[in-house]
């Protein structure tokens, strides 16, 4: 499968957030099933950034939203802090169980206005994990924790916290929703397309605010978007998804300096300002992505791929090494 | 074909549910007996029967022979056994097509109801006919050119005719077209078509006006917002003229909210049909319904109350299936 | 055909825009208060008392003495108008924050819940939205007595399907959002997300509905007093208009008629485009509910 | 003589603020089988002159400067109501191909009707032309296609749809406004080629509007950066990549990260949000967000001045030139800009403490 297997779950002490075999299937239409995400594995260090990068479909949104049990994945296993003492397997819990473990794992959302709710002001926006726990944590001064987090983001508390989120541009809505989850201390920050929605000029801050936080709150990130320049600028180890399935796996540096999956390299190849390490002839047959609900035999790339044979029809590719931490799932992976 | 037997399915058990309802509020909060044989009912028959009290006058009764009336009343309308088995007879016969019999002047139901309910149906067609006709030029006129002038006071007429309930409409078209100018008959008058169709204006035009205003105001902001839309903004920059461009690009995807409605408002429709019979003495469905209730002739409500359940049922069907027409994206989920 | 200026341009731009209420709201907002102030304090104004017959003489035309003319018992139209209005608003009053307490509250939970929850109260809906509102309340009226908290309540009953259905509507489209999803992701729980997330979202386009509903069930009840089913003591509008609208009436007097049916008239409009605008205001869709 | 002339475009939209300036003072000349780019943000005016070009903004909008197309005064045409010019021989391409087809009539219908409305063409001719249009614009199985509705294709397959759309009459200029914004990124460049191709091939001349410099670096003859409803800089596509003057461009390309860039290179933003259109100011928009903001840029809008060559720029304080040094040497060495802006934000995050 463009996908399938574990060889790339690393295995070491730091390990914060484990996805095993990750599949999440929605029912679509009378005996039809869309398969959103199928058999997913990766893991993330501690402090570490992991992107997650795909076009539309590929099912990567899905993986984020299943991270935070939203809603629980059909079937894997999402492991907080594998192997430690503390270990928690997030599709075990339900209900109140899965409630308290929450707060650890926070995420923000592509669309700023959408993440907001309009009848509420900032500093209610802000300060409401603190209120949901407050009882856990009496001690908490939560107008403080507030002003601080808003701070951090670069908003002026005094200001922004008696506005309601309408008075806001995007960028600052944005803001807004880095300290809401931030509130919260949380270890893990998932961010489903932040900055897709923003102005090129605002871009940047966002991206900026989201290192700085990593470093001063201690964060471990794992950042999805569908733009390559900003998944290579923001990551320390990036995911290349397509329609459900893992294509590459590996280290930013080496996955960008040697791209081996042929989706990869297109990808690489089709950015307005074309990467250097990949042809810019290299183009993905078709304008059509097939559909999750009936997804190709064997890889699910050969109809678009420009690599593709008989084998790729029959035989799902398993994920392979091809280096260093730098995995692959193709039959014919490397430059052409 | 599934989709066929799911709305089966769901036509049933509407009626199932509204019928239950109607004949459980009916039975626990009036009583049946009492409708049929008026107040000797509450003559305590068992006693009578038992020997223990013999003058029964002060109990609403005249002769002891009126306990062998209450007897035959109960043997033959089932009172005697609980309320689901009845519940459950009644059905029972209702698939057998027998809709009982009213408790009042012994006649079938089925009789009342295929005598009331053509002109009820021919008052509410025409009444939707009226409604359509006048709403949707006057709608897309007023999206032309929305927010100015013609548009404003359009609004604000639609306006006014909302605010117009039915039987205040019937009562001043009845004060002006009967009482005054005596152009229209003042009953209903039923000797041919002609006649027919002429006594039901009035009645059409009071039932049609809110609803045109109802349609009106949803097709217009509907219509307005389409004409906002990518596709027309397309449709201009291809350089097609205001008319092409209304009714071969806004206009179908405009009706999703007027269709929705004309099937929500089947009820409404019915409700202020049945006023309007009032008003204008059409011996409807509508009155029929409204005289039954009153004397409590549960047989008849029932069986007006599942004709209802059913059309209306049916028109949403219909409003669904109107959707797959309108958008072919429908087409494919269903 | 042009694009009016419903969205401002300015909002294109990521300007703030204040939306406005507009003038005709207030002038509608002001009926509203004086005729429910009327209404209110009917018994202690300088007017007629609506029952003592022989004020004037029968069937006199609106004049200096009897602003609003007499009826065939010599009775003040105008006192009766004023009276007359505290029924009928608080019926519409009462039925509405009924329908809205239990509509609003089963369409939230069968909008955030969904599956079998919603499926249970959708079809509960859908069975009364199926029977025509007037012959349920026709029904409930005519078995359980014709006394004001009766005439209220079935309204009242009669309002909560269509009121539930917006409500649903408007907490599936809020439910989407992604602040319910962060505040489920910040440990929220559903009663919390209900109350804290949803429930300031929905409260809006329902502010509007009460008006909306009010006027709804204003007429309402006048059709029921023309099924001769309203308040068997005292009276309303619709009461007043079914009084008056006998043929033999309407030729000698149509004022009898007449002004209850303009009160009548007047309140609802103001009722309608008040709520309407407010509808507008807060960005609600059209509701497109009728008289049920 | 060029195709197309724009001189001194003006476009404002009363509000209950005040006049919202969309477009302030906009010129330029596009010539016939050229492509220009116009680079901008949203809200910078790019989409509103596009729709002032095709005659598609509302009646309450205030349109001022002229615009010429192959002499033809093209506002006297909006007014006299001609009606075989847009979608003949200007025509667009919209960013959302989802949203700019109608969603329930057939692609064919919808390819064919601006041939039988302008060209007169009959129901079989047209027919057969869009066939012919599909094929030009890579659609597989195009007969096929005729009988499909917009929601039965894929995304990239829509955008071919529109632009054979817009090119059944033959225009002379087409708008493309974002075309790939709404596109997965494979997509975008096929689209973008498609439309690069069928320039050359018709010898049409081209506007093609995007927020991403990087779009029109290899395919804009020439390119105008706008912000803020003005032109900030306007230049030969490779002059500007090779001496940009004005301190957005700049801002722009650094702003953005890069795929070729390491991970984690650190970005510099550009503080601060795009001013509010209805109340700019007397001096230049991006004086607030400027780090080579001078006394004069507050105070004084800086008019577009041609440098030669067909460069122009709006700056008192151009980069690469002394006083864009000076006054950025200056605002460093004060800690803020006259504009009231601490220079630390300019340095990335993380370089601060």
């Amino acid at each position: 499968m463009a996908g399938s297997g574990t060889v790339q779950l690393r295995d070491s002490d730091d390990i914060v957030l484990r996805v095993e075999n990750l599949v999440m299937e929605f029912p679509a239409g009378l005996h039809q099933v869309v398969h959103a995400v199928s058999d997913v594995s990766f893991d993330v260090r501690r402090g570490e950034t992991l992107g997650i990068v795909g076009e539309s479909g590929c099912g990567k949104s899905t993986t984020a939203r299943a991270l935070v049990q939203l809603p629980m994945p059909t079937s894997g296993t999402v492991l907080l802090d594998p192997g430690d003492a503390g270990e928690v397997e997030l599709t075990d819990l339900d209900g109140e169980d899965l409630r308290c473990v929450r707060p650890r794992i926070q995420m923000i959302f592509q669309d700023p206005i959408s993440s907001l709710n309009p009848r509420r002001r900032v500093k209610d926006i802000v300060g409401e994990g603190l209120a949901i726990w407050r009882d856990e944590h009496p001690d908490v001064d939560v107008a403080a924790r507030v002003d601080e987090v808003l701070g951090a983001v670069g908003l002026d508390p005094v200001v922004a916290g008696c506005r309601r989120p309408h008075e806001f541009s995007g960028g600052q809505c944005q803001r807004i929703s880095i300290a809401r989850a931030l509130a919260i201390d949380p270890e893990i920050l998932i961010c489903d397309e932040p900055v897709s929605a923003l102005d090129v000029s605002v871009q940047a801050q966002i991206l900026n605010i989201l290192e700085e936080m990593k470093e001063r709150f201690g964060l471990t990130l794992v950042f999805i978007s569908h733009d390559l320049s900003v998944v290579r600028n923001v990551s320390d180890r990036v995911v290349v998804m397509y329609l459900g399935k893992v294509c590459e796996i590996g280290d930013a540096d080496t996955l960008f300096s040697e791209p081996s999956h042929p989706y990869t390299r297109v990808l690489l190849a089709s950015a307005p300002e074309p990467s250097a390490v990949v042809d810019a002839s290299e183009s993905a047959i078709g304008d059509e992505i097939p559909s999750p609900i009936d997804p190709p035999s064997g890889c699910r790339f050969r109809t678009r791929c420009p690599r593709a044979t008989e084998i790729c029809a029959s035989d799902e590719p398993v994920m392979r090494e091809m280096g260093s931490d730098h995995f692959v799932a193709c039959h014919f992976p490397g430059s052409p | 074909m599934i989709v066929l037997a799911r709305r089966l399915v769901q036509l049933v058990a509407v009626v199932l549910a509204v019928t239950f309802l109607a004949f459980t509020a009916m039975n626990t909060l009036g009583d049946p007996l009492f409708n049929v044989v008026g107040f000797v009912a509450a003559v305590d028959c068992d006693a009578v029967e038992a020997g223990e009290i013999e003058d029964i006058s002060s109990q609403g009764g005249t002769t002891l022979g009126d306990c062998v009336v209450v007897a035959e009343a109960r043997e033959e309308f089932h009172l005697n056994e609980p309320l689901p088995i009845r519940y459950g007879r009644w059905v029972g016969d209702l698939i057998r097509g027998d809709f009982g019999t009213s408790f009042k002047n012994r006649m079938p139901v089925s009789t009342v109801l295929a005598d009331r309910l053509p002109k009820s149906l021919l008052l509410m067609g025409m009444a939707e006919v009226f409604a359509v006709a006048l709403s949707v030029p006057w709608a897309i006129a007023a999206a032309y050119r929305a927010n100015r002038a013609m548009d404003r006071a359009s609004t604000i007429g639609a306006f006014g005719m909302l605010a117009l309930p039915n039987f205040a409409l019937g009562v001043i078209l009845f004060y002006f077209f009967v009482v005054k100018w005596q152009i229209f008959p003042s009953r209903f008058e039923d000797d041919n078509l002609a006649l027919r169709l002429k006594s039901l204006v009035l009645p059409a035009l009071t039932l049609g006006m809110p609803l045109a205003a109802t349609y009106f105001r949803l097709l217009r902001t509907d219509l307005i917002t389409t004409l906002q839309e990518d596709f027309v903004v397309m449709a201009k920059a291809k350089g097609l003229s205001n008319r092409w461009i209304m009714f071969r690009h806004a206009l179908r995807p405009s009706l999703f909210s007027m269709v929705t409605v004309f099937g929500l408002n089947t009820a409404a429709l019915i409700g202020g049909a049945l006023i309007v019979e009032q008003v204008f003495s059409i011996p409807g469905l509508g009155r029929a319904l409204v005289e039954a209730s009153i004397r409590d002739d549960y047989p008849v409500v029932l069986g007006a109350t599942v004709v209802i359940a059913t059309g209306f049922v049916i028109i949403n069907f219909a409003v669904d299936l109107a959707y797959s027409y309108l958008d072919p994206r429908v087409r494919r989920e269903s | 055909m042009d694009t009016p200026p419903q969205v401002d341009p300015a909002e294109q731009f990521g300007v703030v825009v204040a939306r406005r209420l507009g003038f005709g709201f207030w002038i509608a907002a002001a009926w509203i208060i004086i005729i429910v102030t009327a209404g209110a304090l009917a018994p202690w104004l300088p007017i007629a008392d609506p029952n003592e017959t022989g004020v004037g003489g029968r069937m006199d035309g609106p004049g200096w003495s009897n602003w609003f003319g007499t009826d065939s018992n010599g009775r003040d139209m105008f006192a009766r108008t004023i009276w007359g209005a505290r029924v009928s608003l608080i019926v519409g009053f009462f039925s509405v924050l009924l329908g809205i307490c239990v509509g609003g509250t089963l369409g939230m939970i069968a909008g955030y819940f969904r599956g079998i929850v919603d499926r249970i109260i959708s079809f509960s809906v859908f069975v009364l939205l199926a029977y025509p509102g007037l012959v349920l309340a026709l029904l409930i009226v005519g078995l359980a007595g014709q006394t004001l908290p009766i005439v209220a309540m079935t309204l009242g009953i009669v309002a909560i399907a269509p009121i539930a259905r917006l409500s649903r509507a408007t907490t599936l489209v809020y439910s989407e959002r992604e602040f319910v999803a962060s505040a489920r992701v910040l440990g929220a729980t559903n009663r919390r997300i209900m109350v804290r997330e949803l429930l300031p979202n929905v409260l809006i386009p329902m502010g509007a509905l009460t008006l909306l509903g009010m006027a709804i069930t204003i007429v309402a009840e006048g059709g029921l007093a023309f099924l001769g089913l309203s308040v068997e003591e005292g009276f309303s509008w619709g009461k007043m208009i079914v009084l008056g609208s006998s043929p033999r009436t309407l030729r000698e007097g149509p004022w009898v008629a007449m002004f209850p049916i303009g009160a009548m008239f007047v309140t609802v409009l103001a009722l309608n485009f008040a709520g309407d605008r407010l509808r507008e205001y807060f960005d609600v869709r059209e509701l497109g509910i009728g008289v049920g | 003589m060029p195709l197309l002339s724009v001189a001194d475009l003006r476009v404002g939209f009363a509000t209950q603020r005040g006049l919202l300036r969309a477009v302030d003072g906009v010129s330029f000349d596009l010539a016939e089988g050229q492509t220009l780019g116009i680079v901008g943000e949203s809200g910078s005016g790019k989409s509103v002159t596009a729709k002032t070009l095709m005659n598609l903004l509302p009646s309450y909008a205030r349109v001022d400067g002229s615009i010429t197309f192959d002499g033809r005064d093209v506002r006297a045409m909006a007014s006299e109501g001609e009606r075989h010019f847009w979608g003949v021989e200007m025509t667009m391409v919209f960013q959302d191909p989802m949203t700019s087809l109608n969603p329930v009539k057939k692609v064919g219908e919808q390819i064919a009707e601006s041939l039988r409305v302008h060209l007169k063409r009959s129901r079989k001719e047209a027919r057969d032309e869009a066939v012919d249009l599909l094929q030009q614009v890579g659609i597989p199985e195009p007969k096929k296609r005729l009988t499909q509705y917009p929601h039965e294709l894929s995304g990239g397959l829509r955008q071919r749809v529109v632009i054979a759309m817009s090119l059944a009459c033959s225009p002379r200029l087409l708008i493309a406004d974002e075309p790939t914004t709404a596109l997965d990124v494979t997509v975008q460049k096929h689209i973008l080629d498609l439309l690069d191709e069928l320039r050359e091939e018709r010898g049409m001349a081209m506007i093609l509007i995007t927020h991403d410099l990087g779009v029109v670096k290899g395919r804009a003859d020439k390119i105008m950066v706008m912000y803020a409803g003005r032109t900030m800089e306007q230049a030969d596509t490779t002059t500007l990549f090779s001496e940009m003057h004005h301190p957005y461009t700049e801002a722009l390309l650094e702003t953005i990260p890069r795929i070729d860039m390491a991970s984690h290179a650190r970005l510099v933003p550009i503080p601060g949000s795009p001013p509010d259109a209805v109340d700019l100011g007397p001096g230049c928009p991006f004086a607030q967000r400027c780090r080579y903001c001078s006394e004069a840029c507050i105070p004084d809008r800086p008019d577009l001045k041609q440098l030669g060559h067909g460069h122009a720029c709006a700056c008192h304080t151009p980069v690469g030139t002394g006083s864009g040094t000076a006054a950025h040497m200056a605002n460093q060495n004060s800690g803020v800009t006259p504009a009231g802006l601490d220079m630390g934000m300019f340095s990335p995050v993380g370089e601060e403490a």
